[in-house]
């Protein structure tokens, strides 16, 4: 197995830091104008990597924030090919990876390996695509080896150890576990049975570990160092920007390592 | 699919059991189970009792011996010697899903996955519903077996279907008004997931239709087909013969794998009614197999045809009937289109308040609106076939359910003064 | 009133055939034929043919085809496992005649007197009806056969019961606002009369209930003995042995005169439930045979007892079930009061909503008002009762047609919203 | 079979008159005062008998005009006991004979030989009531014969030759020929039809006949002389008072003969 460019970036990065971060942002939220002063803010307060979500009509895994601003973003009239375009731009203004997240129907659409060739050809360097399990996705998968992207696959609580060894197998970039049960943008409760779930993530993989859902603060943040190697800060840092405006999300990223 | 003759005490013959067509995960290119990796081992589990029961003849009897005791299956299939005469063509037979408890074929299913849940040992079952007849029948299996029962219902919904809220309620279940997306019943099938994902351990999804993730459309038409084998033993029993064409309505497409199910072996033609809203040409329908407007994609946990725009993203839909709206369709049946073992046709509101009104008045039978789509095709082709010849429509819910929907599709003046006094009343 | 036990073909046994308990035109002191001269050859007409088809076993097997191929007879007897664990005290059978189409035990009436009608060779049917389940169930029965049809329904009622009128209107019938006397069923009953005495060569007047004049009392409780002869055989299968009690409402009488003919010749306990309204002590309900409020009389075609006033004129009545709301009782149940056969009791509104809330959320059950009448006085006997005796309840029908009365009665604030808001739309 | 009273009177008036002339009043119709007027003037214009109706609530013989009036004399507060008191003013007062007409729940709830003991000493000569066929009113009928009342009976076209003979049996004072289906107060055709019934009823009965249901004028009147010995007229004298008044009647009356 091949490391992916994303893997070996999180790899480059550990050394200089305990543990990274990655951000997400809707595309076109409220408007790509302001998604993009999002990225820029959040690459200026230190942000390791970025999730883009390409919104979709049916975000089943998706909490009420995040499903909200999907919602928002489509009835403004975001397209696939703008979020695309808006990759490009920020791939090219920005040196952080950045990863498209969206549902499977997006991909199907367009055609797997169109899709494929057009993240590629925008810089992008990855995916995440929550309700395409790996038993579904073996043109995915080839046509992103095929590229080097990462398709990057999910670990859960409910994951047993044996199913995530036969994933770990498959995944590329790193693992995104799943902190609890639920959809994004509910609290989690960062404890000891947080932790023996991370290592038998840490176990099953040779990948870096990502957590997420329910990241929210610096202090979850702290537990996680040492136990994951990415938090993932989704729909905390919508939420800031929705309620304390744009100025707050640089110091609000900034914050949340020491 | 095959029905057992030689067991004696099997008297509405078995489900239909094996049969690659009918047998997930995939028929044909449609299908699969694309959800979220959090639900992998809860559909495991699902996927493990549901072939547990389905592989267990006693598990067939003990859910037929539940649906002849609060139901009332067998259902008839009833000879329409007034519609017949009125078409002067084939022999009318209706099969009488209205008379279901609860009013609609959908009981068959929320019973059957109510056993399952017993079996599974879950406490809690949560389902979407877009009309309502789903969620009132989800609401009375869980009042039945002593579940807690949440139901999901589009905002939109919930306005205008009031009175299936209020029996929901007083069933004991929690309405949740959905506020996002649509607000209509694929956004309540998308919240419904969202609870599932965080609530597994307890809690099981009956979902409504033969869509969704396998092993639902398995599974779902699997309870159904308790439908087709009452309707084929049946019309031998009536007509001597086997019925030339057979007529269902497709929303999701359980009324239609239910009835079908009985004839899939036969040379008899299967024909799914599918919602033409304003007319196919309009764009405002909800037909997935019979018009050109759809295409295939993969949303709500599984692969179909869908109405979508070009980039995948769903598009809205609309029929006269709430429950026939809906973006996707069962991939069993988008199989069959392809296969050329079901034909499609669209029905137009118009058209369904005209079979509508002839069915009451020439049988005294009032179908479910999404049930009288079926009655427009049949009524259409009933004249093409000689006298000798026999047709069944699937009836799968009856229509008093429909009453506000209806009192204004014929726009009637006394109604709307009733309920304009009764608002009076409710304003002193 | 015995079952046939050795006729092989005769599934489920055949209808109370003799016996002096049940068979006009006297019941004891009660019953006769008080009508005007003109109606004569009528009723002689009618008694006639109603014996002949009597006396006629091929008569009863084509009323039991069209019963089991239009309706879905044979209703089950639902065990009610949740509701017995509740009260800890006998088995508790439901006899389900909610899942009759049209959504009660009164099309087992109608459908036995339309085979009548189709044998005088008449064209037209006229009904009475108070809540309109029996004008619905006349007028679709009227669709079935191809008749005319009449209903007749005190002004009052067509206000507050549109959702009936508007399916009656849709099932081709013409219904009739009676704008005289109270302007509800009794007056609907006057009204009725009036119409057949006019129009007897053409038209059958088909009585809604087990009184009137010779031969109805008789001939409905003929058609709704079904109801019995099924619960015997059923009670027999499940529960191996008779049952303590059986608890039917009582409005007119044919639910329980129906559910009753079962059980006559048994060592079985018959109780029959009237409206109690807002309480016996508050003169205000409609209990004739459980109250000190009534006397002897003779009305509407038959003596039996009515709530009148000394001098003979009719008092005014209530019930939150519209179905129970009449000022007089079968007479052939008035005879059993005297005898001591069946004993009467009354359930209040407030009691009634209580045990329709309960069976809801206990066994998914929607009684109609009428029946949880019974319900209630089951739940109080229950208890009193060993685990191993059973009691039926006769579910004489469905309740979802009451829900207008029901958020009323319930109070529900956001069944007010919905219809103040379904008017403005229609304001606009 | 002895003759009643009424016979007697009936034979005496027929010999000075072609056809004699019964009119009905609702007691209590629209009051009690109003009630006396409306027995003066019919009797003043030369009536010969007379129908009082104790208003019963569920009159189902009778038609629109007559039930509407029953309903408002009830809703004033008429009871039986005003009618008996009303009825022995009336008897008092003017010679002709009156007959009670009721619904049988009156009599039976006043127990019927009471009801047929206080008719009697209210000088009242016999009773109509539609809904008591002779076979349930074997009772009635002895009190009657007892009292030397008439208890009157009634032919309908529907009625067989057979029956009439039959019913001719029991009847007292005078048969009620009803004239057509249907219920008091709709148009009847005077036809030869009706010729034929009468000469019928005429063959089946020695009592003297009277032919009631849809009279309203003068023709209909000319047109029974010789075919019935009595012409009833009932709601039509209700509608001429609600229509035109009181001082109508007296005219109409008088002109339905020459
Ligand atoms: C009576 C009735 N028929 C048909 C349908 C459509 O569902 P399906 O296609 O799954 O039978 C519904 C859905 O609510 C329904 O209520
Ligand atoms: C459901 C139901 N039950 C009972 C009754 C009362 O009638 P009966 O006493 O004749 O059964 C009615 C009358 O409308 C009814 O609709």
């Amino acid at each position: 197995m091949n490391k992916t460019k994303v893997t070996e970036y999180i790899e480059n990065q550990l050394k200089k830091k305990k543990i990274l971060l990655m951000t997400h942002i809707v595309c076109g939220y409220p408007d790509f104008e302001t998604s993009y002063r999002i990225v820029e803010e959040m690459v200026k307060a230190g942000v390791d990597m970025m999730e883009l979500q390409i919104p979709f009509s049916e975000p089943i895994a998706d909490g009420p924030v995040i499903l909200h601003a999907n919602q928002k973003s489509l009835e403004s009239g975001t397209t696939v090919k703008d979020c695309l375009d808006f990759a490009r731009k920020v791939t090219s203004d920005f040196e952080i990876p950045f990863l498209f997240m969206s549902y499977y129907n997006i991909l199907f659409k367009a055609g797997v390996d169109t899709f494929v060739k057009e993240m590629a050809s925008r810089g992008l360097q990855g995916a995440i695509v929550p309700d395409l399990p790996p038993e579904e996705g073996s043109k995915y998968l080839s046509c992103m080896d095929e590229k080097g992207l990462s398709p990057v696959f999910i670990f859960t609580p409910n994951t047993s150890f044996e199913r995530m060894k036969y994933i770990a197998n498959l995944a590329r970039g790193f693992v995104y576990c799943v902190a609890r049960k639920g959809v994004t943008g509910l609290d989690t409760s960062f404890s000891d049975k947080l932790e023996t779930y991370l290592q038998q993530c840490r176990e099953a993989v040779q990948l870096p570990i990502a957590l997420g859902f329910g990241v929210k603060d610096k202090s979850d943040v702290n537990f996680l160092i040492g136990k994951a190697d990415i938090a993932i800060v989704g729909t905390q840092s919508i939420r800031v920007v929705e309620q304390q405006g744009l100025k707050a999300l640089g110091p609000f990223i900034a914050g949340l390592r020491d | 699919m095959k029905n057992n003759e030689n067991n004696e005490n099997n008297q509405w013959g078995e489900p239909i059991s094996s049969g690659t067509q009918v047998v997930g995960p995939y028929f044909g290119a449609y299908g699969g189970a694309f959800i979220p990796e959090i639900l992998y081992s809860t559909i495991e589990e699902l996927k493990e009792e549901f072939h547990k029961a389905k592989n267990d003849p006693a598990f067939w009897e003990e859910y037929k011996a539940l649906m002849s005791n609060y139901s009332c299956r067998p259902t008839p299939l009833t000879y329409a010697e007034r519609l017949t005469e009125h078409f002067k063509g084939a022999k009318i037979f209706i099969k009488r899903e209205d008379l279901n408890h609860t009013g609609a074929h959908k009981a068959n299913n929320v019973m059957g996955q109510g056993l399952l849940v017993k079996r599974m040992g879950k406490t809690r079952v949560i389902a979407e519903t877009g009309a309502g007849q789903h969620g009132v029948a989800t609401a009375t299996m869980a009042a039945r077996f002593g579940f807690d029962c949440t139901i999901y219902m589009g905002e939109v919904d919930v306005k205008r279907q009031r009175p299936n809220v209020f029996w929901m309620e007083r069933l004991g279940a929690t309405v949740v008004a959905v506020k996002e997306g649509t607000r209509i019943l694929k956004d309540a099938i998308n919240e419904a997931m969202r609870d599932w994902v965080s609530n597994m351990d307890s809690t099981h999804y009956v979902l409504g239709t033969a869509c969704g993730p396998h092993p639902f459309p398995e599974m779902v038409s699997y309870f159904q087909s308790i439908i087709g084998i009452e309707a084929r033993k049946q019309i031998l029993q009536q007509h001597g013969a086997l019925p030339a064409r057979v007529y269902a309505c497709v929303g999701g497409g359980s009324n239609a794998m239910g009835i079908f199910s009985g004839f899939f072996d036969d040379p008899v033609e299967l024909v799914g009614v599918e919602a033409g809203g304003y007319g196919l040409s309009t764009g405002q329908h909800a037909s997935r197999l019979s018009s050109n407007d759809s295409s295939i994609g993969v949303a709500q946990g599984y692969k179909t045809y869908f109405l979508q725009n070009h980039e995948g993203q769903m598009k809205e839909t609309h029929s006269v009937s709430a429950g026939l709206d809906y973006v996707g369709v069962s991939p069993i049946l988008a199989n069959f289109k392809e296969t050329g073992r079901v034909r499609f046709e669209a029905a137009t509101d118009k058209e369904v308040i005209e079979a509508l009104t002839l069915s009451i008045k020439k049988e005294g039978l009032i179908p479910a609106l999404e049930s009288a789509h079926a009655f427009v095709q049949a009524f259409k082709e009933a004249p093409e076939l000689s006298a000798d010849k026999a047709i069944i429509i699937n009836q799968s819910g009856r229509g008093d359910k429909d009453i506000f929907t209806v009192a204004d599709a014929y726009a009637d003046p006394a109604w709307r003064e009733f309920i304009i006094a009764k608002a009076e009343e409710y304003h002193e």
